[in-house]
């Protein structure tokens, strides 16, 4: 369990500014921010790579905020892995056993064994250079894994891989909790990475913690407006008036759309509404949907392979749909045309107007 | 699978290893006892003068004469240097030489030699008849001030070159890149964006040039020799007074070099200049 | 808007216009005349003795003792140099340094002074009382061989440090910091991280400071004088000769002086060595 | 007109190696490949930047294969911008005009014509470094464009923004061969970039040009399988057997499952049949949809806003689907349970089973 109380660090550009959080045994944990968001000064604080200015750094309970890096049983992969180019792929791994006085034979049996797990055990003869990027990140995790440690801090472990090993790597990365008993701290700047592996996910920016959870509540129900727009939610849009009715909650975003909701707590107003644009329903005909109304398509900008559909209501509220080339293709939908726009109550999430949380 | 390691540090207060300790410590009184050595035995040279006595030394006809002299000459010098550096300085930081290492090589050698050999290599270049044909027809150089200039130039040459290719080596290749596109021959990339985004650095590299160019000796000892009020530049009077006993004005004279130098590295630094021999 | 511009090549066959050619002709033709003058102005002097006189002045005992002196001292020097150096050069490569520019200085200096400077501050502060002291309690330096080591050593440590440091420079830090991680402290860290790697870079600078250290004359002769049979190095033994008439003697040495130094600074280069004063 | 005719060219560890190619006036075309493909070669070759070791480049019908960049007319803006840290942004726009000699009033006036129609007129006396990315991009376009060249030359013009100024910088790209009847020529590695943008797009690999076509072309129709991997067309699918029908050819690919194409000229075996994994279509229920067939439920992978499912036929050929989140849960499919899947006849194409087309 790796502790962090009200840490600060500045380094240059970058600083953390108070982050507080704590990282459960075993946990697949992710600092996710964007670039320069100080998330990479933070892992770095917490393998003891930098002194604190202020706050703490608790191991399993201990206070480790002034002990060096050699003694805080961490291991950091930094982004490009810095394999020692002096030492073969074995003797890479064998560094952190050597130090701790292991025996030859034990030694051997060890580095055996990770690089097995980790499918490189052909490759511990070669020299680091030789290897392609998807080996160079294994023989760092074998290295990192192999004494056993109590945490396993990767900065940006994907960002250097194309993409076809970065999605084979993500989904090793994903598995090394349970196959090894570690607990991952996992950086990163694309949320869509995030969501891949993360237990929990922790958004930081400029320099503080702004949200905290599951993916799933930092993806589908962002605490500000940052989040939502980090997430790439596109639809955020201004509540006009909210009221908690008897089975639901009715939200109005200009007099002639109100939406019904599930029955929840309600934000104070000023509020947003948020809706992702692949959660937007399009359809040529009205149909029995809650919250379905009318607009007229605005643009049709093709993806790739999803096709964006903006459309504006009657009263002027903008909205993206994001739906695939196939259900374009049934709907081929054209700027001026008509359609109707459903939004499932389920995709649908109140939020207070504001760009960060309080402090 | 190992235990977290313990530390023996249970109340939280764990002090910084006594082995990182000591690792630091020893570095740096290393760089310590370097300053010591170097900046105090250099800088305690202004306490063997008393300030009446500096004043008076310099003040003498032989003093100003040599200052004068230097002044010129090694001005004289640096321009040349000017003439020649940026030009080459610019060609070797934007083309693939052939033979690379072999340029490099030849244009440092005067950076790493003894001074006195490149005067010597003059003297006997001068009593070849290529040589004999220049003194005559061209220009004197041997045991006069011309012959100081060329002895100065010669080994500082090298500096300048070094210097000023940093400072072009600093300037993107794509910015002339760019400017090309837009409409510039390679000569407007040239004056328009390279010259002006490495001016500071060719700044600096003067500065070095000029400062490096002050502390010509034994290239001039051998090539000008030292005949009084004739080759007495700086540091000539310097060993001439340091031999025939004038400790008191030699050591003057030192003192101008040394603040001089200081300066200049000084300025050289804030610039931000690089020289780098690679 | 225009119209693309029409370039009166209309055959296809466009000439590189005249400007870029010219352009590119003026650098080069500069960086070829300063090879030209470099190259051959120092290459010229290995005509001017012939063989058999160039073999009688080596196996002179004159020049056999100079040779022996030189190679003793210059050892000691790069020795000493390398002890000092290379933890000088690790603490500047890796740590912010106060005052940072000041420091740069006064380890720059020696290589901006002229030497001439060094062995008179040498030899001023060895009359100072606690010069005196050292003389006579620790060891003698002033005109004896130890002197002639130290008078070698100060303006070259400068050299040593700078091409060190460029060595430690190019290690990433983090190789530093993930074998911290694994369980290095700072002190294992270094021994079997930053100097295995560094290791290029820190032979070139070795063989750089030991042909730059092959060099040094004004200092010697100013604090262990020009003394036949006791301070002769082969810079001080060159001189000698050139001074006296014997004018092959000195030409021979200094043959083997060029000669040593453009096979080191050749190595250094292959080695891909650096050294940055900045 | 730009036309590339077998064009070489060696440079360090990049090369281009024969390409062939004719970007029309005001299309706006794209060079898509991997890192290290060699694009960014090729387009400094056609600015002149470097000697080409053979072919030829015409410029409007005219060889310029030696002229040098400045007779070219093109203008080139680098992935960095590269701006002219010395000089303002009114100086920097006003660079290529001040070179052709233009007088002050009519430099004055067309800077900022060409500045109002980009947004910066603003900014015009600024210095570059005081700038946003995204205004940083527009100054270098302006800076190009002021000289009305023959072509914009952009290389990877939005890699260094961040995502949210990238989608509008896209949109603004798109518009100039129309705004200021230019040709452009964009380097991009990325092909969501590419379809988002191009009129027609190019596909470079190892030096060598792979495919050339319209995004669509490259996006649904792949001409080897390089293509295809590169697009992430997820399945691609050995033929067993290939026949024409009446009406329609028929593809096998196994003993079980036999699919209906619409009648096209087939390629001869060995074939590969792909289809894009955003078009298969799942279903709880057996439908009257063409290729329908049943599969079982081996993976369900969320990555963000979309789900993935990966199934496997009775015959053992694995499929993946990629469907949205919305859908994902109406089905709510769990791996080992049984799915109707259908893939519709225009999604589906088949292409010769070989890496590269051949030389």
């Amino acid at each position: 369990m790796i502790r962090i109380c009200g840490l600060h660090k500045r380094l240059g550009d970058f600083a953390v500014r108070g982050v507080s959080l704590t990282i459960a045994e075993k946990e697949y944990f992710v600092l996710l921010g964007p670039t320069g968001a100080g998330k990479t000064v933070l892992l770095e604080c917490v393998a003891g790579l930098h002194p604190v200015d202020s706050g703490e750094v608790l191991i399993n309970g201990q206070r480790a905020t002034f002990l060096p890096p050699e003694r805080r049983n961490l291991s950091y992969v930094p982004q490009d892995y810095v394999l020692f180019p002096h030492l073969s792929v074995f003797e890479n791994i064998a560094f952190g056993l050597r130090l701790r006085r292991w025996r030859g034979a034990d030694i051997e049996r060890r580095v055996h064994e990770v690089a097995k797990m980790l499918g490189i055990d052909h490759l511990l003869a070669r020299h680091p250079a030789t290897l392609s990027g998807g080996e160079q990140q294994r023989t760092a995790l074998a290295r990192a894994l192999v004494t056993g440690p109590t945490a396993l801090l990767l900065d940006e472990p994907l960002s250097a891989l194309d993409e076809n090993t970065r999605v084979q790597i993500a989904a090793e990365l994903r598995s090394l909790p349970e196959k090894f008993g570690t607990t991952v701290v996992h950086v990163c700047h694309s949320f869509e990475e995030a969501l891949r592996v993360a237990d929990r996910v922790a958004v930081i920016h400029q320099g503080k913690l702004v949200q905290i959870g599951t993916p799933d509540d930092i993806f589908m129900r962002p605490n500000c407006r940052f989040i939502a727009e980090f997430m790439r939610v596109k639809n955020i849009l201004p509540v006009f008036s909210l009221e908690t009715g008897e089975s639901v909650a009715r939200c109005s975003l200009d007099s002639s759309l109100t939406l019904d909701l599930p029955l929840k707590p309600l934000p104070d107003l000023p509020a947003l509404l948020t809706v992702r644009p692949e959660n937007v329903i399009l359809e040529r005909e009205p149909s029995s949907r809650v919250n379905s109304f009318r607009a007229t398509v605005a643009e049709v900008s093709p993806l790739g392979s999803s096709v964006e559909i903006r459309v504006t209501t009657a009263g002027g509220v903008g909205i993206a749909a994001l739906i695939t080339r196939q259900v374009d293709k049934q709907l081929s939908l054209r700027p001026g045309e008509e359609v109707w726009v459903s939004l499932p109550q389920d995709a649908l999430h109140l939020l207070p107007d504001r760009d960060l949380p309080e402090e | 699978m190992e235990q977290p390691v313990s530390t023996g540090a249970k109340d939280g207060q764990a002090p910084l290893p006594i082995g990182n300790l000591v690792f630091k410590l020893v570095t740096n009184l290393f760089l310590l006892l370097l300053l010591v050595l170097l900046g105090g035995v250099l800088g305690a040279m202004v306490f063997y003068v008393r300030w009446d006595e500096f004043v008076a030394s310099i003040l003498d006809p032989e003093s100003l004469f040599a200052l004068k002299l230097t002044a010129i000459c090694v001005t004289a010098s640096t321009a040349l240097c000017l003439v020649v550096g940026i030009p080459v300085a610019y060609a070797l930081s934007r083309q693939q030489v052939p033979l690379g290492i072999v340029v490099d090589t030849i244009i440092d050698l005067p950076l790493v030699l003894p001074q006195l050999i490149a005067g010597i290599a003059l003297l006997m270049f001068f009593q070849t008849s290529l040589g004999v044909w220049i003194e005559t027809h061209i220009m004197g150089f041997v045991y006069r001030t011309p012959g100081i200039v060329l002895a100065i130039f010669f080994p500082t040459v090298s500096l300048a070159v070094r210097s000023m290719k940093a400072a072009f080596d600093g300037v993107d290749r794509r910015y002339e890149q760019v400017a090309r596109t837009l409409g510039c021959t390679e000569t407007q990339a040239f004056w328009k964006v390279s010259l002006p985004l490495a001016r500071t650095g060719l700044v600096a590299g003067t500065v070095l040039t000029w400062a490096y160019s002050l502390g010509a000796f034994g290239s001039i000892l051998m090539f000008a020799g030292a005949t009084r009020y004739k080759t007495t530049v700086v540091p000539i009077a310097i060993f001439l007074n340091m031999t025939t006993g004038k400790i008191t004005a030699g050591l003057s004279l030192t003192i101008v070099l040394l603040a001089l130098a200081v300066i200049s590295l000084f300025a050289f630094k804030r610039l931000g200049g690089r020289a780098t021999i690679a």
